[in-house]
């Protein structure tokens, strides 16, 4: 039994760290979060360059071959440096697709390029308001042409392909759709989301271009095994948000004053960060769970991964919000870098589907695991 | 225990009706106008016709009204979209704060203009280092002559770009403890060496500014109780901010979730049909419907010439993480759509972000959730206070970290 | 506008509270709570000597013909006094079911003797653990006679008769039937709750003789407005409850030190207590509006009542659970007083059904009052 | 990261495994012992064949384990229905204290006995007026030539009834600040002037009690530490106390309230169906499953010999109101039955009352919330502790309260 990183992957977690602080201070966070660009065109070069894009990829797809565990240090390091790149979107989601479900060739061709940060990948599934079910898609696929609107679409403004989740007349009735951005079908608009520093898009699929990711009519599974995948590695992005959020207010309450000593010693301010760190805690291990399921592909990874999923939801959105009321009025001005927490929890928490889908899933998945 | 006007306020309230049905402007009329100038012609008419400030003696511009004619008239006026807002500061607390600590002349020159909109104040109180700890202020004043000189920072204070006087609270010694060192002023606006700067917010706005003040001069007749007396008559002020606070239903409430969650679907069936969201919209509609009666339980105590108590804390204490988590929980509801703000697109959707965002702003303004439990737990429960480290301490001795 | 209780009605009040102090001081309460008596008749006696039992009661039929604004003052200062007696079986459910539903005849015979508390009556639903629907009642009524078993039925070891909810083959597929419990048919055992102060019964029902009270067939409608009536009664009581936790809790942090102040002095006290009195007052001014609904038989009496119901749930299973933990071991101990509102407040949120059941009232009631 | 065992565990547990297959004792062999007297007999037999405290030096009676095969030893352990409890009081907190500042001839005469289970021991901290300011015990001991006499009370004794020995801090100057006035023995529970008082909880049952001290006499010979240094030598104690604290899957988790949520009925559907339900059990079991895993990060840092820091306060502040909680809501599962707490109708709810009743016992014990809260924020997180009021002054001069 060993419950922890190596020492190796300690070391990866100091240099990812000592990186971001380097490229992703404060500072390029807010030129994304205050200017038009969806994204920091220079940190994504960069970061591709230190081969975190190509982590997990398989050697011989142009990646680095490493394990999860190496993939959730960086999650973690990113999470923490609220780092306003597509990684989610292109790492967990569109190469996890392609590693599950791509054929050869589409390995051969796409793989080499997330690897590099040279393409862009991203996940179209949502059409708007509420809870997708299999039954209300109108996303529909035919004869390698796709039609539809999926909004929103994280990165959507940037990315070279989407895997598009589309309605199908066979099986589970949908298949995934790889689906090329740059073509005469697609047309796309900006989506503004709370978190200023990530660019969404709605898009509009018209007669476009598409090629079947997976078997026809495994597409919803296929979907639902992407999720729990992705699930630990935005849980782990969350966790180390919610670790940055608990630093920041304990280091502001540390040197913030009032009747005539640091607010850090009042209990009202003592138990709100205690509280914090017992959340964030117990979502960090429920990580480690995830992690060393995914890694290991065990049967238990959707119990896992929404076990992980729904601790740092709860974790981050907390960490996210008390660090803002730790600050006071300063936390809720845009001078301060509180709102980089404050933003990016929330979105990180409806992304890939919210607190109560996955409360949801977790049972399921308890109840299956008990049923077996 | 009854629910209906008495046979006086509906006599009271049918007049109101009345004026409000002839005189409240339309929405032609006050198309086009910023809405500053709207909020003025509004003001002036009901001042005109003694519907302004209609608690204050009728000397000073009122109608000498009680406290639930008061209420019956919000409740009337409600029914209109008039223009509103920009005179609360003013009417609400610099005005009590005239009342009992200025001068006759000082009540002559400014009430009768506060009540008819004429003039616009803005509140100077909060200080960047002070936050919870009001008192800890370091803006200074030096005597010179018949004036004094000013020179610090305040912020927070919203409409000082438009206001034309502000309510000024400064310390006039600091080796003194600090509750003691303070004198309360109020101050033209307009005034050389005044600089006011916005603060952008969280979601974006800017409501609220930064005021630098350069050797700015304030006549010593501006001067509102004793020198060293600036606390006293900052409480005057800050019991009249208490009151104005209402239990607020804030634009994210039960009666919008409830319609998000009619319109989403969860498992192919509308959201409202699943019990976790029905849980939840119970929980918060309890809290709501607390919050509505227990406002209908100080009117009636204000309507028996009560005063309203420290237990109004709770309006506040209550409303405002209520509408962080509401406003969280509309954008689960949304799902992956919650995130996005962008009113072309869904404008419910988009008050709901907005609302997220500036819950924050809610949860610290007016006293942190923090005070307004430590409010309740010692002038309501009678609990002892922390032990106060700068207690009986010159305030140039207090230790105040790296700020 | 008047939303206070008249000067008469906080006489009462005093009265109330004065009466309490004396004949129903923590001695009583700890004398059923230690013995085996189900409640204190003596206190029962005294209360009814009082009018208490006979407030609502019209004057024809042996009552006081007062309000239910009355009513509800009393209540709040029994739930304060933890008073070890039948009141809200035989007031809030028996009488009222009467009140409600009962022919002429019926009214005739029971309510004088319930007004003069000879007679003690009680309500008779669950069937065992789960929450009651109409299709599992199991309890049947035919021909005048009733079978079936009933449990746990408060009171039911020393009521007179029973109001019991059986099943009909007509209508919305229940009946209410009144049936006497001292008769060859019924058969009673003891069954111990967590509060050892009042007492309970498993009721069985062999052929027992039965009268009809209600339409045949409106059972079930009968039974949701009687609950609503008495979600008010029992709201009242659980409010009084929960402020004398709270003044327990307050008089103990006052008087206790540790590390050489009053620990009253902590800000982990101070909010937590806080915390207590913002969920009393809001469920106390949700009272309000359920004792004017209930007074004046309201349209929104069934949204107030659940209203009512879930704020008092919730702040007297708070108030009592943090009462205990503010006392520190001591309030854990069955030496100290404390425990009589932590049973009692777990007994009262689940004696006409749990949290759930009311949330979920709460919200059907809402979408009821919107769709009108 | 592994979960499995690698090579030394996998052999370790397999020798462990192997013994108890062939020792440990069968129901019928226990069958009509009295408790104390099975895990005397079994401690004894594990004793004897090297596997009673097995992390303790041979020499003391163990086996010189090391963590992570104390952890195995107890899952091997837990898959028999051995005897438990009794012992660990001694062996997990007076055995370390004693190998810390207990002399060589204690170590020989206590610690073999304690290791197998012929000596049961108590411990005599907490009193009625201290509670979590554990330091303001005021029993008091006097020196009498080579004896104290101790005169006072204790609370929160469990099995004082049952043990032979008790540690004990006492006052020894209460003319000096609180933490420094105090000194720690070990007695013998049969000495003159001892009598022990059952506490009846809750719950009904009493497992603690009150040990009051009249007179009693202790050799100084039976002190550990110096005269003045008790505080200190009790840090040894409590710390180990600390370590002691698990995550605790208490009789009321998630699979229980799983189990009932499959039996009971809402709307005619298994309660589980309902998604306020499952949203529950989700967070719960997001509790649970985080509190164990934070369990095995523990454990592995122990196995690279850190030892437990604080952090491991967590597994109390989490378990204990979530053991509440999940008593409270499995009886409201139950709806109008919940309340019913009679094992001869249900086995199971029986269990949930039971759990309820006890659990406020657990946030207490050990520490309230509150105080595992405080240690978060300051061990953990480096926060500065409140002022302190009684910092520095005498103990007599420390205002009390009423108390």
């Amino acid at each position: 039994m060993d419950f922890e990183f190596s020492d190796e992957q300690e070391l990866l977690r100091e240099q990812a760290r000592g990186f971001l602080a380097d490229n992703c201070p404060p500072t390029v966070v807010r030129k994304v979060l205050d200017g038009d660009a969806e994204y920091d065109a220079e940190l994504w070069q960069k970061v591709a360059e230190m081969g975190w894009t190509a982590t997990v990829i398989p050697e011989e797809f142009g990646g680095l071959g490493l394990s999860y565990l190496e993939l959730v240090v960086i999650a973690e390091e990113l999470g923490r440096a609220a780092a306003p790149i597509p990684f989610s979107s292109s790492v967990y989601l569109a190469t996890e697709a392609l590693l599950a479900v791509g054929s050869q060739e589409q390995k051969e061709k796409w793989l080499p390029l997330l690897a590099s940060g040279e393409a862009i990948g991203t996940f179209a599934l949502a059409e708007g308001n509420g809870r997708p079910s299999v039954s209300n898609l109108t996303t529909t696929a035919a004869g390698g042409l796709v039609n539809g609107r999926k909004i929103p679409v994280a990165d959507g403004g940037i990315a070279t392909f989407a895997v598009v989740v589309a309605a199908s007349d066979q099986g589970d009735s949908a298949s995934l759709q790889l689906v090329e951005l740059d073509q005469s079908g697609v047309s796309r608009e900006a989506v503004r989301t709370l978190d200023f520093s990530r660019g969404h898009a709605a898009i509009n699929f018209n007669n476009a271009k598409a090629e079947l990711l997976g078997g026809e009519g495994a597409g919803w599974a296929a979907m639902e095994g992407l999720l729990d995948r992705a699930a630990v590695l935005f849980a782990w992005e969350q966790v180390g948000l919610a670790d940055a959020a608990l630093n920041q207010a304990r280091d502001y309450a540390m040197g913030r004053y009032a009747f005539g000593r640091s607010i850090a010693s009042y209990q009202a301010i003592k138990h709100k960060l205690a509280g914090m760190y017992v959340k964030n805690t117990l979502a960090r291990s429920n990580c480690y769970y995830g992690a060393w399921a995914l890694d290991s592909d065990s049967s238990e990874l959707a119990l896992a991964a929404a076990t992980a999923r729904v601790g740092s939801i709860q974790a981050s959105v907390h960490a996210a919000e008390e660090n803002v009321q730790t600050h006071g009025g300063m936390g809720f001005t845009w001078e301060f870098d509180c709102q980089f927490y404050y933003r990016r929890a929330k979105l990180l928490s409806v992304n890939i589907g919210s607190e109560g889908y996955w409360q949801d899933r977790l049972i399921t998945a308890y109840e299956q695991t008990n049923a077996a | 225990m009854d629910f209906n006007d008495n046979k006086e306020e509906a006599a009271f309230r049918a007049e109101a009706a009345a004026w409000l049905k002839a005189n409240a402007p339309s929405e032609e009329e006050l198309a086009g106008m910023d809405e500053l100038a709207a909020a003025k012609m509004w003001q002036k008419r009901k001042y005109d016709a003694g519907w302004a400030c209609i608690r204050w003696d009728k000397e000073f511009g009122g109608r000498g009204a009680n406290a639930i004619q008061q209420v019956i008239w919000n409740q009337e006026e409600a029914k209109y979209k008039v223009p509103a807002g920009f005179f609360v500061i003013g009417q609400g607390m610099a005005a009590p704060t005239l009342m009992t600590w200025g001068k006759p002349e000082h009540h002559e020159r400014y009430l009768p203009k506060l009540a008819s909109g004429e003039e616009i104040w803005c509140q100077l109180f909060s200080e960047p280092a002070g936050g919870s700890d009001l008192a800890a202020l370091r803006t200074k004043a030096e005597r010179d002559g018949d004036d004094w000189i000013i020179n610090g920072q305040k912020i927070w204070t919203s409409g000082a770009h438009y206001s034309d006087y502000g309510i000024l609270v400064v310390r006039t010694d600091p080796n003194v403890p600090k509750h003691k060192g303070l004198s309360y002023f109020f101050l033209d606006m307009k005034s050389p060496g005044v600089e006011i700067k916005p603060i952008k917010q969280l979601t974006g706005g800017a409501n609220f500014n930064e005021v630098y003040f350069t050797d700015v001069r304030i006549p010593d007749s501006q001067r509102l109780g004793e020198v060293g007396q600036g606390w006293q008559v900052a409480l005057t002020t800050l019991m009249n901010e208490r009151a104005a606070i209402g239990g607020g239903g804030a634009g994210v409430n039960v009666e919008m979730a409830y319609r998000i969650a009619n319109e989403v679907m969860i498992d192919d069936k509308p959201a409202i049909a699943d019990s976790a969201v029905r849980a939840k919209l119970a929980n918060w509609y309890v809290q709501e419907s607390g919050l509505r009666f227990t406002g209908y339980r100080s009117m009636t105590a204000m309507s028996r010439g009560e005063i309203p108590g420290p237990e109004n804390s709770i309006g506040k204490l209550v409303g405002a993480p209520k509408t962080q988590e509401m406003a969280s929980f509309c954008m689960d509801l949304l799902e992956m759509s919650g995130a996005i703000w962008d009113e072309n697109l869904s404008k419910e959707a988009g008050l709901v972000q907005l609302t997220y965002m500036g819950a924050p702003g809610g949860r610290i303004a007016g006293g942190t959730d923090e005070i307004m439990a430590n409010i309740i737990a010692e002038r309501v429960l009678g609990m002892p206070q922390e032990p106060r480290m700068d207690k009986g301490m010159p305030f140039s001795e207090v230790p105040t970290g790296s700020n």
